[in-house]
């Protein structure tokens, strides 16, 4: 045999195919590929052609996959098994870092020791292609970035086989994913009986391929793999009807369906660790047992679960299996275009199969949302940046009430903390854990954050002395467009802990008071002794140039201040809410009110701005707790305008 | 705690032993000199095993009956098992024989290391438990946790845990290493024959108490290997029936004025089972690095006549068992199959293993179905606890002269060389009154 | 316990109910941690470790095995009165344990098939998990509890934090091991789908099915699970068996038992799990 | 009764009470002719913060509009005291058990701050309402206004957001 020139397509007979493995292996690479153990083709280290499963393949249908043998010899007769690729490059486990915190309260971050594989992956078809382009969106998309997928996608070499044995469970051809390669491989194969149709898609797969042994294709050989693939189109069919899904399925957000399926639904997960593109995380940390030092850890985690979308003290925007089950199939099919600019979903029925009782989504789709009409959404442009924690030091704590402080920070880093974007900070305590705490106060070398103790982590915050020290994430999120509250009168309403993020709003617009029109601050308590501030609202209410309300929801005799909803603050008011602008901050119920009261004052939703409440984990868009219809509330709010928002605001279980 | 109460009559009483599995407590009576009471009161909770089990299949009551003690769970599970392949007549691959081996020698290893650094030999050294000791002799203790750890990671690499494992079945296992997973722990097991020696010498240089009397020692003897679970039932004064012949020598017997079931011969003598009745019935059949070990110390006759010598017979067992998981290691070929198929039946069978403290009898009854009709499961403890008592009436007088604190103790010591694990004597509760 | 120590050490306590001692001996199985652990804690009450013995006050005290005889529910409430922090350890303590399946059955039956003179025996007609005598702070769940949940909870109690124990199933724990579901690809039926992760998802590990351990997870779905299970081909009593393990009394596995009929004796379960459900019938019914 | 000087002297000009009732939430734009009614069963009165309006449980004789100042509704609570469940601010009415029989005050109204309060004679009020039709259709949207602000206030305080 000779080999083939550039232009030429190769042909690999199958006693070569160990050739390849070598080559690979010689490129200073694991080979990762389909092997059989425990009763399936799952993807594992591959030393030898032994090592596939050659001759086997496997029978699938909603919860249910056996091995089967076949007559021929071929090593890749098989449909998608229970691995995913995106073990190797987004792994279910991974420390993220190591902190420590001495008996003095320093406290240090560092990053983990990290080995990042150099990988070849053999054997990727078409629609784990499009998953690892998905994933890509998500991962690399930004505005954060996660470098670790980075590294580990940047050191993998894929090699994909063209599917020829679709199993019923198959539904890449709606999803425009396969069978056949299109892109994103370095190598591409079609198998036939007698050998390999090898195609090279990049430098690096080109580099291996020049090395092999290969014959010319033949026309017979070429026609071949294209029956093979046309059959495997044919078989599949066309079973999800996509044109028009994310209008249809998001029209029937109120389904009775969601509750039929909760009856089958274990929430178990499985779906979501089988998906290929699922890429929910959530993080802890461990530590020795004096706490002083701790690894966090991040490790895949499912919107299935109860905790996921858990908030302090017991609440749970996502309580039922039906809100789970929807928010799941509403953002793989829908939301997800929305914001990454595809599909969540390849169609390759890891779900359908790994279900334990075999819910099927081609069937729930079509019957939720019954075909047909149009689909929708541009990606954003990416800009990669990537948090880590800055030490800073506790410079004052200030007790606002029985169980909030408000804590001065501080950091030797020399930057300006007053001029920099972004809603909150992920705060973080070795050994303790890390929450998202908004800006109180931007300082000129610091920040204030007002913490009330809701949880463990809170609790341990809100004890901390003058001295200790904290780690602080970059500021993040989307703040409030104070900005574009110049030259127009302001409204701002706040209840409980929800005047802590507006604080830094009044302190803008002090700065510049003349800039603004009128302003309004309403604030509503529980009761007078949770009131935050008392002594800066006394200040502002002090001013001529600031119209200040408190009331409070209950009180005892000796309280001369409101009592009632804060609503009452201003629903009777005599200022004009055409002219206004509102930012209102607090307990979800107490925003939806607030909302009401403000349209009665003639504010429309694009002028409402609200900050949303949700569990939120990574703070970068990362790890999906904080999903709430196509937007993640940590990277595209937590404030948000009504407008923006939509229907999506005041829904149960979204 | 003890009290005096009159002039000729002095009451050695213990609430609730320590350091054995499980809740007991002692209590001795002694009239100018003689002891006229002796008690080895169990107030474990009834759990009611031989009920439970009843309608359940086979492989439930391996995992149900683990449940009877989790200090000695897989010696629950290889005497279910084995009564149930033996209804069955389930053939049992080589391979998967020594893999059980293997696990029991894990459990083995763990047991006996917990029971002569943590529970026993802080009485030899005269501290309240292994924590104190741990304060001054740091390193005797870690030594003991070290060679505990090594046969807990052999159980958990077997059995997926080392308390309750998950891998045993009727005919053989559900799932079985590759080899390279076992051979990972020969590192760590090599290293634990050198520790198990160094336990020898340690104990070896342990004073035991004065205390010699003749015993009826009762084993599984096999004629190729050290008794585990196989064999036959014997003794060292004739006795040797067939493993499922339990009760063609012994009977669980009724005391008088209380409901506990006390294991007896049918003749009416108590016994003793454990490391000392092993060692003494089958010192022959010892690994040779133990049988070494064992002519080195020279402790034979005082394992056989002294009672409080058992700490050397479980130290002796350790070596044995680091020894043979090695062989085994060394041997192992992955079996064809990790368990035999089998097909269910009515019968019924008898079989014994040794548990780390003495024999383990099953017996079973199965429906069609397979599903068991009755059970009678008799724990070592039960069967020890008549010589338990016997022993303490002979050695209370020789302890009566020390000062009352001390000679409390020693009681204590001698009921700890039993090691007796009374959660798994639950169905022969005493719940006589105290006093009635 | 006389400590040199000269800062007071939290005061641990370790006691035990009816149970199998598995619980108390995962904490002796701590080999690399236990030493450090006793510098860090006074442990003042640990019978089966130690003779220093005390009554209490203690700090934290873990609480092994189920409450099943009048005694032992004298002992829980005194327990519960010298505790700061009480933590039920284990299956038994948690859910019962396999004890707690007699409260299926009739008590006095089951004490006659075991003792020849049952009247001597002392004992609850059922077995209950702790909390439903005293308050419970905190739980570790498992048959037995998992060792690295252990040193988490010690480690989150000297670090003044909660611990970190997630509620999701076996199946989120499986599935990150890379585990081949048994139940898809084998037929297997597997509890891990309703039950709380802790083990690590063991059994399928062992090519077999979850028999569910740790106890239910927060809205275990057990009518879909047992609907699947009798559509691989399992009897409902055998489906039934599945829920009758370790911690069969804990809901919602005591309503699959009790729907599927699958606990032996059932004529006799059905009547009396009512009556321990308090269903309202006449609890002199049947004895 | 609050502690006023003598009983309800009726001495200002309807007119300036015309224009009072036109400043408040409740009157202001009713036809002239019902103000002119309310006015005409208007007393006027001012009380020291301190005072108790009107006690829980009390006949309920007059339906109050605050025209300036602060008064709370207070309940008592067993083991725990006097708890203010809402305050009432200017423009808006208290006493609205003076409309609905059995006419006895549902809370003790006392006042915060120095209060000007505008009363409406209720046993008037009520009779005049069951006569004039065109009144009763004016003035009860406002009462019924005033009634379902009150009760949205209370769930959500029931629901105890902040708590959270």
């Amino acid at each position: 045999m000779t080999n083939v020139t550039k232009s030429a397509i190769g042909f690999l007979p199958r006693a070569g195919f160990q050739h390849l493995i070598e080559l690979l292996a010689e490129d200073g690479r694991t080979v990762i590929g389909p092997t059989v153990a425990d009763g399936a083709i799952v993807y594992g280290e591959i030393h030898h052609v032994a090592d596939l499963p050659q001759g086997i393949g496997a029978e699938q249908a909603p919860g249910h996959y056996r091995l089967v043998h076949h007559a021929d010899e071929r090593f890749f007769a098989y449909a998608v098994g229970p691995t995913s690729w995106k073990r190797f490059v987004f792994p279910p486990t991974l420390a993220l870092g190591e902190s420590r915190r001495d008996d003095h309260g320093h406290v240090s971050f560092g990053p983990a020791p990290r080995e990042i594989p150099r990988l070849a992956f053999l054997g990727v078809r078409a629609c784990e292609l499009a998953a690892l382009g998905i994933e890509d969106r998500v991962f690399l998309g930004g505005p954060y970035t996660d470098e670790d997928y980075r590294a580990r996608r940047a050191n993998t070499l894929i090699v994909a086989v063209q599917c020829a044995e679709p199993a019923a469970t198959c539904f890449c051809t709606s999803m425009g994913t396969g069978p056949g390669i299109r892109s994103g491989h370095d190598i591409a194969l079609i198998e036939l009986d007698e050998g390999f149709i090898v195609t090279a898609g990049t430098p690096a797969g080109s580099a291996i391929v020049t090395r092999l042994d290969l014959a010319e294709a033949t026309a017979e050989q070429l026609t071949a793999g294209a029956d093979q693939l046309a059959a495997a189109r044919d078989r599949i069919g066309d079973p999800v009807v996509t044109a028009g899904l994310h209008d249809r399925l998001l029209a029937k957000l109120e389904s009775p369906r969601w509750a039929q399926i909760a009856e089958r639904c274990l929430a178990c997960t499985n779906c979501t660790a089988a998906c290929p593109t699922c890429f929910c995380t959530s993080v802890s940390q461990r530590s020795d047992l004096d706490g002083h030092t701790a690894t966090t850890e991040r490790r895949w985690d499912s919107c299935f679960t109860k905790g996921f979308a858990a908030v302090a003290l017991g609440g749970n925007f996502r309580p039922r299996v039906q809100d789970r089950y929807r928010q799941w199939l509403t953002h793989k099919f829908a939301t997800w275009i929305d914001q990454f600019g595809t599909s969540g979903c390849v169609g390759c029925g890891r779900c359908i199969t790994w279900c334990p009782v075999g819910i099927d989504v081609r069937e729930e789709l079509n019957v939720i949302a019954p075909p047909p009409q149009v689909s929708a959404g541009p990606a954003e442009a990416a800009q990669p940046h990537a948090p880590r924690s800055s030490v800073f030091r506790v410079e004052g704590v200030r007790r606002e009430t029985h169980d909030t402080v408000t804590l001065a920070l501080s950091t030797p880093d020399g930057i300006d903390w007053s001029t920099a974007r972004g809603e909150f900070v992920m705060v973080s305590l070795p050994a303790v854990g890390a929450v998202p705490i908004s800006i109180s106060r931007r300082l000129p070398r610091g920040l204030e954050l007002t913490i009330r103790a809701v949880g463990p982590t809170t609790t341990v915050l809100t004890g901390l002395e003058r001295g200790a020290e904290v780690g602080l994430s970059a500021p993040l999120g989307h703040g409030w467009p104070v900005a574009a509250a110049q030259e127009h009168d302001v409204v701002i309403v706040g209840g409980g802990m929800g005047l802590a993020p507006l604080r830094p709003i009044v302190d803008e617009i002090l700065a510049a008071r003349s800039r603004y029109g009128d302003v309004h601050i309403y604030y509503g308590a529980r009761t007078p002794s949770d009131v935050l501030y008392t002594e800066e609202l006394a200040a502002w209410a002090a001013r001529d140039d600031l119209e200040v309300g408190v009331t409070v929801d209950r009180a005892d005799a000796t309280w001369l201040g409101r009592v009632g909803v804060v609503t009452h603050l201003f629903d009777r008011a005599r200022w004009d809410g055409t002219k206004a602008l509102a930012f209102v901050c607090g307990p979800e119920r107490m925003i939806q009110a607030t909302v009401n009261a403000l349209a009665g004052r003639g504010l429309t939703p694009d002028r409402i701005f609200i900050s949303m409440e949700r569990h939120m984990e990574c703070g970068v868009g990362l790890c999906g707790h904080c999903q709430v219809g196509p937007f993640f509330v940590c990277k595209d709010g937590p404030v948000f305008s009504l407008a923006q928002l939509g229907d999506v605001f005041g829904r149960e279980g979204i | 705690m003890t009290t005096e109460s009159a002039t000729f009559e002095r009451s050695f009483h213990v609430e609730g032993i320590t350091r054995v599995e499980g809740e007991g407590t002692l209590h001795l009576t002694v009239h100018d000199g003689q002891v006229s009471d002796a008690r080895l009161k169990i107030f474990e909770a009834p759990r009611y095993f031989e009920q439970l089990v009843v309608g359940r299949a086979p492989d439930e009551v391996i995992d149900i009956t683990a449940r009877i003690c989790g200090i000695c769970p897989v010696a629950y599970q290889i005497s279910a098992a084995g009564a149930f392949e033996s209804i069955f007549e389930v053939q049992i691959d080589p391979q998967v024989r020594a893999l059980r081996r293997l696990l029991y020698a894990g459990e083995y290893i763990e047991s006996h290391a917990l029971h002569v650094y943590l529970l026993h030999a802080p009485d030899f050294l005269g501290y309240a438990s292994a924590i104190d000791l741990a304060k001054d002799h740091r390193a005797v203790v870690e030594q003991g946790l070290a060679l505990k750890k090594v046969g807990n990671a052999l159980m958990a690499l077997l059995g997926g845990r080392s308390v309750h494992p998950v891998s045993l079945r009727v005919g053989g296992f559900y799932h079985v290493p590759r080899r390279a997973e076992l051979e990972a722990l020969r590192p760590a097991l090599a290293n634990a024959l050198t520790q198990a020696q160094a336990t020898l010498d340690l104990v070896a240089q342990f004073q035991a108490p004065p205390f010699e009397r003749p015993v009826r020692f009762v084993s599984l003897k096999h004629p190729a290997e050290y008794p585990l679970f196989d064999g036959r039932i014997v003794s060292n004064d004739g006795i040797d029936v067939g493993i499922g012949e339990w009760r063609a020598a012994f009977r669980e017997e009724q005391h008088e004025g209380t409901n506990a079931l006390h294991a007896r011969t049918l003749s009416g003598e108590t016994y003793q089972l454990g490391p000392s009745a092993r060692v003494t019935n089958a010192a022959d059949q010892l690994h040779p690095i133990a049988r070494e070990a064992l002519a080195r110390i020279g402790l034979q006759e005082e394992i056989a006549r002294n009672p409080f010598w058992s700490i050397a017979a479980r130290a002796l067992e350790i070596l044995h068992y680091c020894a043979e998981a090695l062989e085994i290691i060394d041997a192992y070929l992955p079996p064809a199959a990790p368990f035999a198929p089998w097909t269910p039946r009515a019968g019924a069978a008898g079989w014994g293993s040794e548990a780390p403290r003495g024999i383990l009898w099953h017996h079973y009854e199965t429906d069609e179905q397979g599903l068991v009709r009755s059970a009678q499961i008799v724990p070592p403890t039960s069967q020890n606890q008549g010589q338990i008592e016997a022993d303490l009436r002979a050695f209370a007088p020789a302890v009566l002269s020390l000062e009352h604190g001390e000679a409390t103790r020693r009681l204590e010591q001698l009921v700890r060389s039993y090691d007796p694990c009374i959660s798994c004597a639950t169905h022969f509760l005493d719940l006589t009154v105290e006093g009635a | 316990m006389i400590r040199a120590a000269t800062t007071p050490h939290p005061r641990l306590g370790v006691v035990k109910l009816a149970s199998c001692d598995g619980c108390q001996l995962t904490l002796l199985n701590l080999e690399d941690e236990l030493l450090a652990i006793a510098e860090r804690l006074d442990i003042v009450e640990f019978p089966e470790a130690t003779s220093h013995r005390s009554n209490g006050p203690y700090d934290v005290v873990l609480v092994e095995g189920s409450v099943s005889t009048p005694e032992q529910l004298e002992q829980i409430h005194e327990v519960r009165r010298e505790a700061k922090l009480l933590v039920t350890i284990g299956a038994c303590a948690t859910a019962g344990g396999i004890q707690a399946l007699r409260n299926f059955a009739d008590h006095d039956a089951f004490r006659a098939a075991v003792y020849a003179h049952p009247e001597y025996i002392e004992s609850l007609a059922t077995a209950q998990p702790v909390a439903d005598y005293v308050k419970v702070d905190a739980e570790l769940r498992g048959c037995p509890i998992n060792a690295a949940q252990l040193v988490e909870l010690v480690t989150a109690l000297l670090t003044g934090r909660r611990p970190n124990l997630p509620d999701e199933a076996v199946c989120a724990a499986c599935k990150r091991a890379g585990r081949v579901c048994v139940m898809v690809a084998q037929g297997i039926p597997c509890l891990g789908p309703v039950t709380m992760t802790g083990c690590g998802a063991l059994c399928p590990g062992y090519s077999r099915g979850c028999y569910g351990c740790f106890g239910p997870r927060e809205q275990a779905n057990v009518s879909s699970l047992s609907r699947q299970f009798i559509s691989l081909g399992r009897s409902p009593q055998e489906a039934g068996r599945l829920f009758a393990g370790f911690t069969g009394y804990a809901e919602p596995y005591r309503d699959a038992i009790v729907e599927l009929g699958g606990l032996p004796g059932a004529s006799l379960a059905g009547e009396r799990a009512h009556r321990a459900m308090g269903a309202g019938v006449n609890a002199e019914g049947k004895s | 009764m609050p502690e006023t000087e003598g009983p309800a002297p009726r001495t200002e000009a309807n007119a300036e009470l015309v224009a009072l009732l036109n400043a408040t939430w409740f009157a202001a734009d009713l036809p002239p002719q019902a103000q002119v009614r309310l006015a005409s069963l208007a007393r006027r009165y001012q009380a020291s913060a301190g005072t108790t309006l009107l006690a829980e449980g009390q006949l309920a004789n007059e339906l109050g509009i605050v025209l300036s100042g602060r008064v709370s509704l207070r309940t008592l609570v067993p083991e725990t005291g006097w708890i203010t469940i809402l305050t009432v601010e200017p423009g808006d009415v208290f006493g609205w058990s003076a409309l609905v029989p059995p006419y006895r005050s549902t809370s003790t109204v006392v006042a915060l701050q120095p209060v000007d309060v505008l009363a409406l004679d209720g046993p008037g009020l009520r009779a005049a309402l069951a006569a004039d039709h065109d009144l009763a259709a004016a003035l009860y949207p406002r009462v019924l206004q005033a009634l379902a602000r009150r009760l949205t206030a209370t769930r959500l305080q029931m629901l105890d957001l902040f708590a959270r």
